[in-house]
């Protein structure tokens, strides 16, 4: 009697906590939406949205910039979190964060060679970055199959590589390249940005950034297999390495389509993903979902700071820091 | 500024400085960036410069001869190529970020000239027993004062005192130029990212400020370049767009992008590169007194009418570099 | 019905060879012990079964096709095997851990559905664990955790089941009732039981037939009722030392002599 | 009869990789001696080793750069692959590297403030990034200890968060630093070099360095046991924390002492573990030891070549890179 | 005399409480076996005792001396624990994970020297492990592994010996090997030793006096020599249901009523 009493109370505390973070997201999603540099009131966004009269520029400026970047800011939070969360369990190390297997560096890297070689516009970059980051990972995966110690350390070795060799070649760009024009783009680039996030390149990105999310929730069964060791695993039947090799692709597109117009967004993808943990206590698939949510309301509340604090744009990634990382303390001392 | 007196006896002299200045000066104390004495016992023979700025007023300054090591990257300076072609083989002391300490104390250099942020190096150097003097010239009067320190080191004050006097009256002619017209209001575009822009504090703040516009970021307090959003670009709505030299992205990447269209700059078709086929005239090089007066012209057209500017530029480069520059390339 | 069969199998890990020349067969319906001594190759023996360690020669059919053709999935289907020692699973509530067992029936991009829930907590019923269905894992006794993994090794109901001394951890009631299980489950469903155990009173009286391995090679191979008094001892008595059979109620129990 | 014979040749394989390895020590020590921009031949070396006449300039820079500058690289070497392979077994993380626990951002912080509070000359910078290093890997101990969870995640989490913040403000300073002076300064001091080594600096950090890696020496046998979990090793009569503590107190005075002369130096302090102990191929303190050999092998080499290589100063970490990824790759391939 | 008394031990994880007034004593030269079905709180109690997890009532007596007031470096010395599930040690020679067990000795600046080297090789002797001494721990088999932390265990030499089912991975040879060799030394040496085990005729072989555990609470104790059929079987029926007592050749034997 009083433990069926007792588990009932757990669970609507358990509930009580999904409401709270479903509630913020909603309000963060808002938030976001009324924030911005240019003059958007509250009766120009309800006319909007009920298909009202507003005037143009109003109208432009709410589709072409403030939804986007409002769009790209949530997507970013949680692809960034549900990747990070995807290689913390598949490869058992709580250290483990998007760029593991070297998808950032990628990016990092030919967005590099675009702004010194193709001296690119964001398009190029963009699409540069995006070309690196793949092709990073794929380099990588390629290492694992001619490593002799199959297995996860194997992934982590190869990403360390690839990634450091891609960082290698980075400094050596950042080296040779002009200190006023590229060096600066490069280094830009490295510290993320939402600034100069428009519709049209959220629209292009959007369809990757799902056909990789869609693949890691259809994979969801999989990848908690995963975390078992290799042995187990094959025994239960799961093709152990096609299987880790379809979710590393997918966590790809995931990180490679938001980081390939945002830049590097540092941290979220490692700190979010703890913070869901300890928040559910367990380590089930239900935990990627959340540490998705609670990247998304980070980032956005991040995001939103930075529209208003000050006339420029401090990176993201230091508030992201001063959110997240407290945040982070206080549940250890709490779970 | 003030000369010595063992000093103006050179500078007397100038004509014939080929002949006579060996060993004629006696001490000079000059006191750096840093706020440290340097004495010159003699006139420094060999000089090395680790730094653009300083490497073109050696040139300026006519001492191109003198020079045994450059900083890292000549070949990426177009004004070398022009006007002292022989540094493209010098050897090179490294860069602001890894200063080559053995390789500059193997030139045996009798003045190194280096900028402030290599603090490290000078004191290294300074056990060495090298003479070095750092430098900052982030603005018009620390360039000024630049010029003073290398100019009374390498007894060149005299065509030092000529760039000077250049400078003031052009800044003179300007200011009164645009009198108490209404401003126009500017909006200038970065390097890397046409969002980032300089603020307040930087020397292409000053540099549209002198040439009579108004810098509609010079409410932003930063120290850098600072990123802005595309809401606050239109929110400011400039009305000349500046594209500062051999940036990234092109003139047409802007007058094309859709979400700028309501911009008036965008709308009078009011989009300007500043040129870059010399040297980059928006950082506070010796002849960056160029860059304003190009940004004035673009500014006033009706009073600086831009083929006057190109007679200057001409002009200008013909006295303190000794080179004919090509016209067709002071594009706007 | 022969399900399994094992010719000449030579495997080992590197150059350090452990089994050699292992031919044998499993029949529908069997359940068979494997005994030998610690570190005689029983488990090398049941990872290259189930196609964890890849044998150096040698063949091994299933249903009269070559096992080593099949991917993970397809054996997993045909092959259950129950590891010596599970990897550590953190923070999973038991009858997920039960539930991974219905994997090979699952294509790549689907999940468990209720039906599968059913048979998992039907599963957890019949060793008597349903009421730690929804506790953490990690937070179970060793012996639970064993009687979980057994559970998770039954979902699977493939045609071969092979145990890694499923009984290790257990408490001398919840062996007897895991190993009736297992036996009654084998008969019924006309499956094929291959199960390593130490202590030979367990495989006398649950198992078909036992196999002898001794030093990577099959020492003596025997039903278990057809044989009789002398030949148990001789056979116990070249392995396991002075011991003595007694026969108990129709049964045969091996008991030590004491030095 | 065939076994014995097959494991002496074993023995003797594995003493030759050993030599092999102490002989490329040797060279590389000479080698780095030999080279630099200023000429001095090989008969003032030998002249200065004996005592005989050399040129007073030659005698200079020789004392006060040429011979500091190799003590430095190989201390630097050392120093950071122990400290990475020691956290690599006491976190039992692949990924663990010598900053696990934020000494690095940490001293980087230290930096960034003398630069930018104290425009501080490089005795400023350096004392500052020292205590930078430590008081950072003190705040996160300190963490622990409010943890709930005891154990190893809570060191990696309060890495994570110390770290995070400490990049936070970093970034905040960079934000407000004057660009020619600070911004500059404190870019360089992050990429880490040895071009402002001198023999006074050196003699400063040497006294700590050897009281970290003489504790860490006398403490090998407690690391080893620190790689069982923490239950065993409890049982095995081990003071689970305080240990902990001593040899991250160790580590983090080894490695405070280097980078605040150097500055950041990425990766070396990763990579050379994994190599370690692929050559070793056992998990003892031995390999330990050999990942120093290692780290100093790679890091002198690499530092001749940016010494010779270009006229100017390549970074120290490309060349570390280029010569760590693909080795470590290529011993991927083979065990 | 009495060299470890429990008091009223109440002990749990979180609000889970697994055992509840838990008072025993250990004499010297003893071994006390400790029965009870899985999950009912043996693991934990072993636990208790050697101070991993912190009681939340009652106390506990090393030689009259509290042992929660003692460091994990003297409480190592005066008892040592042999967990039933080892950590995984990558890369180690087995010679070096017998040493280990010396380090209650060691100053924290000091090292194994030559002679506790001999002594683990010795120790690798007994157990008949010494050809094994210089290989890797993880290539051997899960029941070689245990042999191994069965000598690290021992290697320790404390006065109070724990063992959380130091045999459930052993053949039937090694079991009784192991069995024999604690038995002997806790004799020889004086010590005291608490084991959990399964087989309740190991239990009557090798133990002094038995413990049996249930729901957390002691159910019954008593010595394994002044007992009687009649006792034995009532108390063994209670935990395990339909089984029978039979004596062979001077010991009782427990074998199991089939249904
Ligand atoms: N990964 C490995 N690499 C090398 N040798 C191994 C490996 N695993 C096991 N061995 C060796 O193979 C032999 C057989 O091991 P196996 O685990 O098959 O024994 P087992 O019969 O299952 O023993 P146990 O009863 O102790 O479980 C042992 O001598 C062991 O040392
Ligand atoms: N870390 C833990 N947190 C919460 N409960 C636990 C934890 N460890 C064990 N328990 C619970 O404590 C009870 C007793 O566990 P314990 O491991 O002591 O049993 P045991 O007698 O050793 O069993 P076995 O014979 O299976 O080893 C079990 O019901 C188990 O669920
Ligand atoms: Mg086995
Ligand atoms: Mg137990």
């Amino acid at each position: 009697m009083k433990n069926v009493d007792a588990s009932r109370n757990i669970q609507d505390k358990e509930l009580g906590k999904y409401v709270i973070i479903l509630g913020l997201f909603v309000l963060v999603i808002f938030l976001s939406i009324v924030t911005g540099k240019y003059p958007i009131t509250l009766d120009d966004i309800f006319n909007i949205a009920t298909g009202g009269e507003v005037n143009d520029m109003v109208k432009t400026v709410f589709y072409t910039l403030r939804l986007p970047r409002t769009i790209m800011v949530i997507v970013a939070g949680m692809g960034l979190s549900v990747s990070g969360s995807i290689y913390q369990i598949i490869f058992k190390n709580p250290l483990a964060s998007p760029d593991i297997i070297g998808v950032a560096s990628g990016a990092n890297l030919g967005a590099a060679i675009a702004i010194v070689f193709f001296s690119g516009g964001t398009l190029t970059i963009a699409m540069n970055a995006f070309i690196g980051g793949i092709a990073a990972v794929f380099i990588a995966l390629g290492l694992t199959k001619i490593a002799k110690e199959k297995g996860v350390v194997a992934f982590v070795l190869s990403g360390l590589v690839i990634g450091s060799i891609a960082q290698g070649i980075i400094m050596m760009m950042k080296y040779v390249a002009d200190p006023e024009k590229e060096l600066a783009a490069m280094e830009f680039w490295a510290m993320g940005s939402f600034a100069s996030v428009t519709s049209s390149k959220v629209m292009t990105m959007l369809p990757l950034f799902f056909i990789g999310i869609i693949g890691i929730i259809l994979l969801r069964w999989q990848i908690n297999i995963l975390s078992l060791n290799d042995e187990e695993a094959k025994s239960l039947g799961v093709k152990v390495e096609s299987t880790r090799w379809a979710v590393i692709i997918c966590s790809t597109l995931i990180v490679a389509s938001i980081i390939c117009l945002t830049g590097l967004i540092s941290f979220i993808g490692l700190i979010a993903p703890h913070i869901a943990r300890m928040i559910r206590r367990r380590n089930d698939f239900a935990a990627v979902i959340l540490s998705g949510f609670i990247g998304a309301i980070i980032l956005t509340v991040a995001d939103c700071l930075v529209r208003s604090i000050s006339v420029s744009e401090l990176p993201i990634s230091i508030l992201t820091t001063f959110i997240g990382a407290p945040y982070l303390a206080y549940l250890m001392s709490r779970y | 500024s003030t000369n010595n007196v063992g000093n103006n006896s050179v500078g007397d002299n100038e004509e014939s400085k080929n002949e006579q200045e060996v060993n004629e000066i006696t001490e000079i104390k000059i006191t750096d960036h840093l706020g440290r004495e340097v004495v010159f016992k003699e006139k420094p023979k060999r000089i090395v410069s680790g730094y653009y700025i300083t490497t073109s007023l050696l040139i300026a300054l006519g001492l191109e001869d003198n020079v045994v090591g450059i900083e890292v990257g000549a070949d990426k300076r177009p004004i070398y190529l022009l006007a002292a072609p022989q540094f493209i083989d010098l050897p090179n002391v490294g860069s602001a970020k890894n200063f080559d300490l053995e390789g500059c104390a193997a030139l045996e250099p009798d003045l190194v000239v280096l900028p402030i942020r290599l603090r490290e190096a000078v004191e290294n150097l300074e056990k060495l027993g090298i003479n070095v003097i750092a430098v900052n010239p982030e603005n018009m009067d620390l360039l000024k004062e630049t010029i003073d320190m290398v100019s009374k080191a390498t007894g060149t004050e005299d065509r030092g005192e000529r760039l000077k006097s250049y400078y003031d009256s052009k800044l003179a002619e300007m200011k009164e130029m645009v009198g108490d017209s209404e401003k126009k209001r500017v909006y200038m575009g970065g390097n890397s990212d046409f969002l980032s822009t300089p603020s307040k504090n930087m020397f292409q703040n000053y540099m549209i400020e002198d040439a009579g516009g108004f810098n509609v970021t010079s409410d932003i307090d930063d120290t850098y370049w600072a990123v802005i959003s595309y809401e606050q670009l239109l929110n400011y709505n400039p009305d000349v767009i500046i594209i500062v030299p051999s940036a990234v992205y092109s003139k047409e990447d802007i007058l094309n992008d859709e979400k700028l269209k309501s911009i008036t700059a965008i709308k009078n078709g009011d989009v300007y590169t500043m040129p870059d086929a010399f040297e980059a005239w928006d950082s506070p090089v010796p002849s960056s007194i160029l860059g304003t007066m190009w940004l004035s012209s673009i500014l006033n057209e009706d009073k600086y009418p831009y083929d006057k500017f190109k007679d200057e530029a001409v002009e200008f480069y013909k006295e303190f570099y000794d080179i004919e520059i090509n016209k067709e390339e002071l594009t706007k | 019905m022969e399900i399994l069969r094992m010719e000449n199998i030579k495997a080992g890990y590197g150059d350090n060879i452990i089994l050699e020349d292992i031919s044998f067969s499993l029949r529908e319906g069997e359940l068979v012990a494997l005994l030998g001594l610690n570190g005689t190759g029983k488990t090398t023996l049941l990872k290259t079964i189930s196609g964890l360690l890849k044998p150096i020669s040698g063949k091994c059919y299933i249903n009269e096709k070559n096992s080593f053709d099949l991917n993970e999935k397809e054996r997993a289907r045909h092959i259950s095997f129950m590891p010596q020692r599970n990897s550590i699973i953190y923070n999973t509530r038991v009858i997920d851990v039960v539930l991974m067992g219905i994997t090979p029936y699952l294509g790549i991009f689907s999940s468990p559905n209720k039906i599968h829930k059913k048979l998992a907590y039907d599963m957890l019923e019949k060793m008597g664990m349903e009421r730690y269905a929804y506790e953490n894992f990690l937070h179970l006794s060793e012996g639970q955790k064993q009687l979980i993994i057994i559970c998770r090794s039954l979902m699977q109901n493939a045609e071969i089941m092979l145990f890694d001394e499923p009984d290790s951890a257990l408490d001398y009631n919840n062996r007897h009732m895991v190993l009736t299980r297992i036996s009654e489950l084998i008969k019924t469903e006309r499956r094929g039981g291959l199960i390593t155990l130490h202590d030979p009173n367990y495989a006398l009286n649950y198992c078909d037939r036992i196999i002898f391995l001794e030093d990577g090679r099959i020492l003596a191979e025997f039903d278990t009722r057809d044989v009789d008094n002398v030949f148990l001892k001789k056979i116990f008595t070249r392995i396991y030392g002075k011991i003595d059979i007694i026969r108990h109620r129709e049964k045969y129990v091996m008991v030590r002599l004491n030095a």
